[in-house]
């Protein structure tokens, strides 16, 4: 029971983490707490916040996907093609088609010739720029069709697609990773891929199959992007990947895998998304903003990691300035 | 080194695991310090070593308050520890010589400047000083855990020492070994060095120790010199109760066999015919590097056998790999608990579930929770696996605790065979009792079990039938009469002597 | 074109509004900054509040932002898009929204502006194309180091350049390399292009950072002045380079004037004035000859920290 | 002995890779191995080969440093700043001092408030972009101290003057990793942290130490590329981090820690050099340069690590196809 509470404490912790954010906002703009901004900040997090729910199936398994940001352009640029050729169903279908197949190449890279997955998917982030370069020969892919925009433009019930659509993911991928025997197999092999394959589990093909969910989002996150511009634009997705990593990792997903959770990464893309407009509504230096932006992030994950020291220390009762002690184990991976 | 503790505290969270514990140690004494897993003997080791901070409670080293901070104040005055995990000793890339002398305290082989030849032959000195002959250039992962096992001991005795403190240091050792080992302890002894001994294994403290402490609960249960002692009153202390047979052996071998292997080949074993029958426990014995491990592996599909035949319960099968041993209903209980064996971060409850949850996720692969909770706290309270809570992370357990927390898991999957290596190793005597019934629940339900162990009495009482094994080889078959410690011994050393 | 009629009752005019926002596509170049400085100059002047966002080259932020700023209802939205097909959904957006919307140096393709000031970025290539010919008389082997692949400055420049370069049947050019506006990127490329072309007449380098760039590697191998030089932008190191007689020609299109002109007609638009609804603006081809009156034609504008103390 | 030629020979093989693509690139094209052009790519190396030095001391630890590209640009940009106002010697002690301290504070972040180094750093480089930016309004420095340019542009010896400190760099802090307690100490630390502070090592201060180390060959490399284009440019670094990382994690060094070298750094820094130079040399399409170099990275990875297990296989005399079976310890890291 108490660990339940804990577990939920955690988790709520990391809401805490952006209602702190959002109370500063609201107090200091007056615009913040409007429907249509909360709206809009929903809007412009929904393309980091997809490609960082795939990015947490891929860090829990202690890997990364740093191609998250070129497959977002090379599938745009798919999709959009296909959509002047062929029609909407096509172009979804190729667009998801081909995040699927980076996934796979990417998962294929990792498990079967074990390259670390930094190296690996840095080299298909590279490969995958040069190629969405080539076939567009660095043009813009304008896409005229109305259901597409759509997309990224309709609203539903008062609330952008791409809203509904990252709310979606966030609910049916949080379920996978929560509640089923795939989503327990991520974690334990992320956690100890030995003791996960001693005990039966495929820990190459799950790998495999978190890398092609990565790519598939990323393939959902260009439509978004694509949608939202009525273009597709071969650099579209760059630098996007270490935006997407940040999300997860303030989300509190760990690095060294085995631990994480999809709430997390969503409250973690939306406090990176806050900052950004509640910036943007200050009227902050352009120059001072990235400064603004690596304190809040400093202060953010601080206050996170001492909260849970804080409350260690007096659930613990450590006191006489005793360090807290984790156990081993937790320890050594806290340093990663 | 005299050292004294008085009244030492120490709780992490809710869990008090030191309730004022005080006794003391003199110089040139060896003290047993044994209890139940999760009595607290490594948290205090660990409190002596400046890894933690007592909450109250003081250390005074010969009359004088000491306060280690941090782990190199208590390195400073000549306190080495030999911890329980081989986590919190090595370092598995480094070199077995730069594992050795890693910290160089002296500075023998350099002050800022490190003469990479004096150390290695300095390894290897030490080392062949413990009757190893292992090449100090190989990277420490690439051994096997009794050979870093001795690593680590060769470790402590680099610096020169006034206390050493040796958690479970035989776990991994075999008979030969723990010999080499005693007899540097004696010699220490000698030398004037104290000694911290923590074992499971009430037949090495009544070997070594001058006064042996029990430890229950958190609090000192006994205190005295050995020889007013007897193992009765030992277990006593430990468990509350008198434990009237250490080993509760029941026979339900039946004539069914279940487990068929025929000529099997690997490179660490050669022909093994083994048949073992529903409700029997076979035993494997043998030394070091005898390829019994190696044999455990290849029939559980970690590394596939070269040639032969296998069959479970009349049904030939081919383990290629784990999936097909699992679902031949083949379980194996890996040694290396660490590595191998449990994802530290995650719940008991998930641990345990891990290899069977395809049981409770049928339909759509959601992971049916109450139906999962209900069997994992069943097995859990069967085993008696001591934790705060069912979602508590495993890592957060005690050594004994985590390794039924591991039995818990393949008891969950109903497996068919059972091969066990060192199912027992940093058990405690109760806890081992509560494996043995396991054990005997298992063959009772006509589950076929292959145990290896480096424990002797262990083996002999438990098992069936003993093969031994000899650089790859079976070499004899005991049982009834012929089964003892000592004619197990003679053909595992046979030739090697 | 789109945005052809001319605003006359803004909705601004009539909450008499005296405030806009100005999205940069980046503001990691110094040509950008000027533009910037030239605005907020000429902000300070017409008694405006001008909030400055950068993109930092990242369509979705240009759009985020944009979105932010209607949100805000400012008084003039003014673009400087990273994309042009891309900022369309910022203008429909701001038409939706009923914000002024103008733009600057890339015209978007799609909905109502109230306004529009740019360089024609293929006239300029173009320009260089011509000003290079000229520099090594109609013949000889060239190199082009362009910019950030995929970003319409320098798929358009690349395109003029390449265009008007092809009608000089005596000029081949022998490499092309991208160095993605970067002078330390052009210093490493050139270098390596030199190496395999020793014997080059002329490049032509996008913007004059690289032109930079390009200088360093022509000056290590001692071929300054052999290598002529022609670049875009006329930044302070560049008109100094052409003042000394080590880079042939800049295509100038003085960012300070931009950012000023920009702000100038957001003014008229925030008093209901009427505006000219398309500006297409040329670039000045500088060379040593008319480097010191361009010099001076920047400093009347203000823009001190355009001009190298040399031509002060 | 075995031991020890093993891992001379896996030196090697990190050799044999450059090797590989310095064959086939002086058959493509008849310059690539006059000297001048190969002082060219170690001219052209020498940035991103000290960034990727530091690098390999924080990676060893089992940490990461993504401010290396903010800081060389920072400290590059209050270089020139000391030197404009008050000459050389101020200027150089400036740099360093400004690395050390940037390595100072991420080593304290990292160490004092458990935040994970990818966060961590990832923040200060945001912070550090922001105030080079600032200060500099976005602006360039130009410098025309000759002794100054000299560091990037005179020769001695008849080799640049960033060769020769590359060199230097590469041999001193190369003699530190290997030969030194501190050197095995960073060793320790990284492979098993635990039992490094139970082993009485002071891992905070390895660790603090090392991103010193990072930091202050930043600003060094910060001054190389000043110096080459007499200019300090305020976005000098953006983008070199991904660079260094890349050089080094080719260069075998493994982000689970406790294992890599600095010889194997520099060979990783000259392949990403030669790809360059060489597409360069041979007019390759920029459209197609990043899929080549990606290609490129994915083939030599590819072979460092079969060849590995080529090895392991021969040696081990695994045979009957068996998998190669690396200790359990071994296999879980090698994963990450
Ligand atoms: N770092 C820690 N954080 C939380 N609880 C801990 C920690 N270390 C130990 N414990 C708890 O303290 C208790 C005592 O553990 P300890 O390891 O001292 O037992 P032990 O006597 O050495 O047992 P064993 O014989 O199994 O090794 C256990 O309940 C364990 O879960
Ligand atoms: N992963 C491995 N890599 C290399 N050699 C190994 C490995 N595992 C085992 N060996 C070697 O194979 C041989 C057989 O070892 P095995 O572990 O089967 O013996 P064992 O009698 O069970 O020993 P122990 O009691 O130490 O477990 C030994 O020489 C051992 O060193
Ligand atoms: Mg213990
Ligand atoms: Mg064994």
């Amino acid at each position: 029971m108490t660990s339940k509470l804990k577990s939920a404490a955690s988790q709520l912790r990391a809401v805490w983490m952006l209602l702190l954010v959002g109370i500063v906002l609201s107090v200091a703009s007056p615009v913040f707490l409007t429907p249509t901004n909360l709206l809009n900040v929903g809007l412009a997090t929904s393309v980091a916040a997809l490609l960082a729910a795939g990015q947490t199936y891929v860090i829990i398994l202690a890997e990364i996907d740093l191609s998250v940001g070129a497959a977002l352009g090379f599938s745009s640029v798919i999709t959009a093609m296909t959509l002047r050729d062929h029609g909407l169903l096509p172009a979804l279908a190729a667009g998801l088609a081909v995040g699927a197949v980076i996934g796979l190449v990417n998962g294929l890279l990792v498990t079967k010739t074990r390259m670390p997955s930094f190296i690996a998917t840095l080299a298909t982030m590279s490969v995958l720029a040069g190629l969405t370069l080539q076939i567009t020969a660095g043009n813009p892919i304008a896409v005229t069709d109305y259901d597409f925009q759509g997309i990224g433009q309709a609203r539903f019930a008062g609330i952008p697609v791409p809203v509904w659509i990252m709310l979606v993911v966030f609910g049916l991928f949080g379920f996978v990773l929560a509640r089923t025997r795939f989503g327990r197999f991520v974690y334990a092999t992320g956690d100890n891929a030995e003791a996960a394959r001693l005990s039966g589990i495929r820990t190459h093909r799950i790998k495999i199959l978190a890398f092609v969910i990565s790519g598939v989002l990323a393939a959902t996150a260009g439509f978004i992007i694509t949608a939202r511009l009525s273009t597709a634009q071969p650099t579209a997705g760059s630098g996007l990947e270490l935006a997407a990593i940040a999300a997860v990792i303030i989300g509190g997903t760990s690095l060294a895998g085995g631990r994480g959770s999809l709430l997390g990464t969503l409250v973690g893309a939306l406090v990176l998304g806050v900052i950004d407009n509640g910036m943007n509504l200050l009227d902050v230096s352009p120059f001072l903003q990235n400064v603004v932006k690596g304190l809040v992030i400093l202060l953010a994950v601080f206050l996170d990691r001492n909260i849970d020291s804080l409350r260690a220390l007096v659930t613990r009762r450590d006191g006489a300035g005793a360090p807290p002690a984790p156990t081993p184990v937790a320890s050594e991976l806290a340093q990663r | 080194m005299h050292l004294q503790l008085v009244d030492v505290h120490k709780s992490f969270g809710d869990n008090s695991v030191l309730r004022g514990v005080s006794f003391e140690v003199s110089p040139g004494e060896v003290v047993a310090l044994v209890g139940e897993n999760g009595a607290g003997k490594s948290t205090l080791t660990r409190v002596i070593s400046g890894a933690h901070q007592p909450d109250a409670g003081r250390l005074l080293i010969d009359g004088v308050p000491a306060a280690f901070k941090d782990p190199q104040s208590a390195m400073a005055r000549g306190i080495e520890v030999i911890y329980q995990e081989f986590q919190q000793n090595l370092f598995p890339h480094l070199t077995v010589a730069e594992n050795m002398y890693v910290l160089d305290r002296e500075r023998r082989f350099g002050n800022l400047f490190v003469s990479k030849q004096r150390m290695a032959e300095a390894a290897g000195t030490a080392l062949r000083r413990l009757g190893m002959e292992i090449d100090v250039h190989r990277p420490v992962g690439d051994l096997g855990v009794a050979e870093r096992q001795m690593v680590e001991i060769a470790k402590a005795m680099t610096h020169d020492l006034s206390l050493l403190i040796l958690d479970e240091p035989t776990a991994a050792l075999d008979e030969r070994e723990s010999e080499q080992l005693f007899a540097q302890v004696r010699g220490l002894r000698a030398a004037g060095v104290s000694v911290i001994y923590i074992s499971h294994r009430l037949d090495e403290v009544f070997q070594l120790a001058d006064r042996i402490v029990v430890l229950r609960d958190g609090r000192v249960t006994l205190d005295a010199p050995r020889g007013e002692l007897d193992p009765d009153r030992v277990v006593t202390a430990m468990v509350g109760d008198t434990v009237d047979d250490f080993y509760p052996k029941e026979r339900n071998a039946t004539n069914q066999v279940v487990l068929e292997v025929r000529g099997a080949r690997h490179a660490d074993f050669h022909d093994v015919d083994l048949r073992v029958h529903a409700g029997e426990v076979l035993g494997i014995g043998g030394v070091v590097g005898c390829g019994r491990s190696s044999l455990l592996r290849a029939l559980f599909g970690l590394r596939p056998l070269a040639g032969g035949s296998v069959s479970v319960a009349g049904t030939p099968v081919r383990v290629r790999d784990v999936r097909d041993a699992i679902d031949s209903r083949i379980a194996y209980l890996s040694p290396d608990r660490q590595a191998e064996g449990l994802c530290m971060s995650l719940s008991v409850e998930a641990n345990v579930s891990l290899a069977s949850l395809r049981d409770y996720s049928p339909a759509g692969n959601v992971v049916r929770r109450a139906k999962e909770r209900a069997a994992t706290g069943q097995v859990i309270s069967d085993l008696r696996v001591r934790t705060a809570s069912p979602a508590a992370a495993v890592g957060s357990l005690s050594g004994g605790n985590q390794q039924k927390a591991l039995f818990a898991k393949w008891v969950m999957t109903r497996p068919r065979v059972l091969l066990m290596d060192e199912p027992t190793r940093g058990v405690d005597v109760g806890a081992k009792t509560e494996i043995y019934r396991i054990i005997n629940k298992l063959t009772a339900d006509g589950v076929a079990v292959v145990l290896v162990s480096s424990d002797l009495p262990e083996l002999v009482a438990m098992s069936d039938r003993v093969v031994v094994m000899r650089e790859g080889r079976l070499v004899a078959e005991l049982a009834g009469d012929r089964l003892d410690e000592q004619s197990i011994l003679k053909h595992a050393l046979v030739g090697a002597v | 074109s789109r945005g052809g009629d001319a605003t006359t009752a803004s909705p601004a005019a009539v909450s008499g509004k005296k405030d806009a926002t100005i999205i940069m596509s980046t503001l990691n170049n110094p040509f950008f900054v000027s533009v910037k400085d030239g605005a907020q100059a000429q902000a300070t002047k017409s008694g405006i509040k001008l909030t400055v966002q950068n993109a930092d080259n990242s369509d979705a932020t240009f759009l985020n932002q944009a979105t932010t700023a209607i949100s805000k209802q400012t008084g003039v939205l003014i673009l400087d898009p990273v994309g042009s097909q891309s900022a369309t959904s910022s203008v429909t957006q701001a038409n939706a929204g009923n914000v002024p919307v103008m733009a600057f140096d890339r015209k978007p393709t799609g909905g109502n502006l109230a306004s529009f000031v740019g360089y024609d970025a293929v006239q300029a290539g173009k320009n260089a194309a011509d000003a290079l010919a000229k520099a090594i008389n109609g013949k000889g082997k060239v190199v082009e180091i362009q910019g950030i692949l995929g970003t319409n400055v320098a798929q358009d420049r690349s395109k003029g350049f390449e265009q008007q370069i092809a009608t000089y049947k005596d000029i081949t050019v022998v490499a092309k390399q991208a160095a993605n506006f970067d002078r330390s990127k052009a210093l490493d490329v050139m270098t390596n292009v030199l190496q395999a072309n020793p014997d080059i007449d002329g490049v032509y380098a996008a913007n004059d950072e690289m032109a930079m760039g390009v200088l360093s590697a022509l000056k290590a191998r001692s071929l300054v002045g052999k290598v002529q030089l022609v670049g875009n932008d006329g930044i302070a190191d560049a008109l100094a380079a052409v003042e000394s007689g080590e880079m042939y020609a800049t295509n100038a299109e003085s960012p300070y004037a931009l950012g000023q002109k920009v702000v100038s007609l957001a003014g008229d638009i925030l008093a209901g004035k009427k505006v000219q609804a398309d500006e297409v603006l040329e670039g000045k081809l500088v060379t040593k000859d008319s480097v010191k009156d361009y010099a001076k034609y920047l400093l009347e504008l203000g823009d001190t920290s355009g001009v190298p103390s040399s031509l002060r």
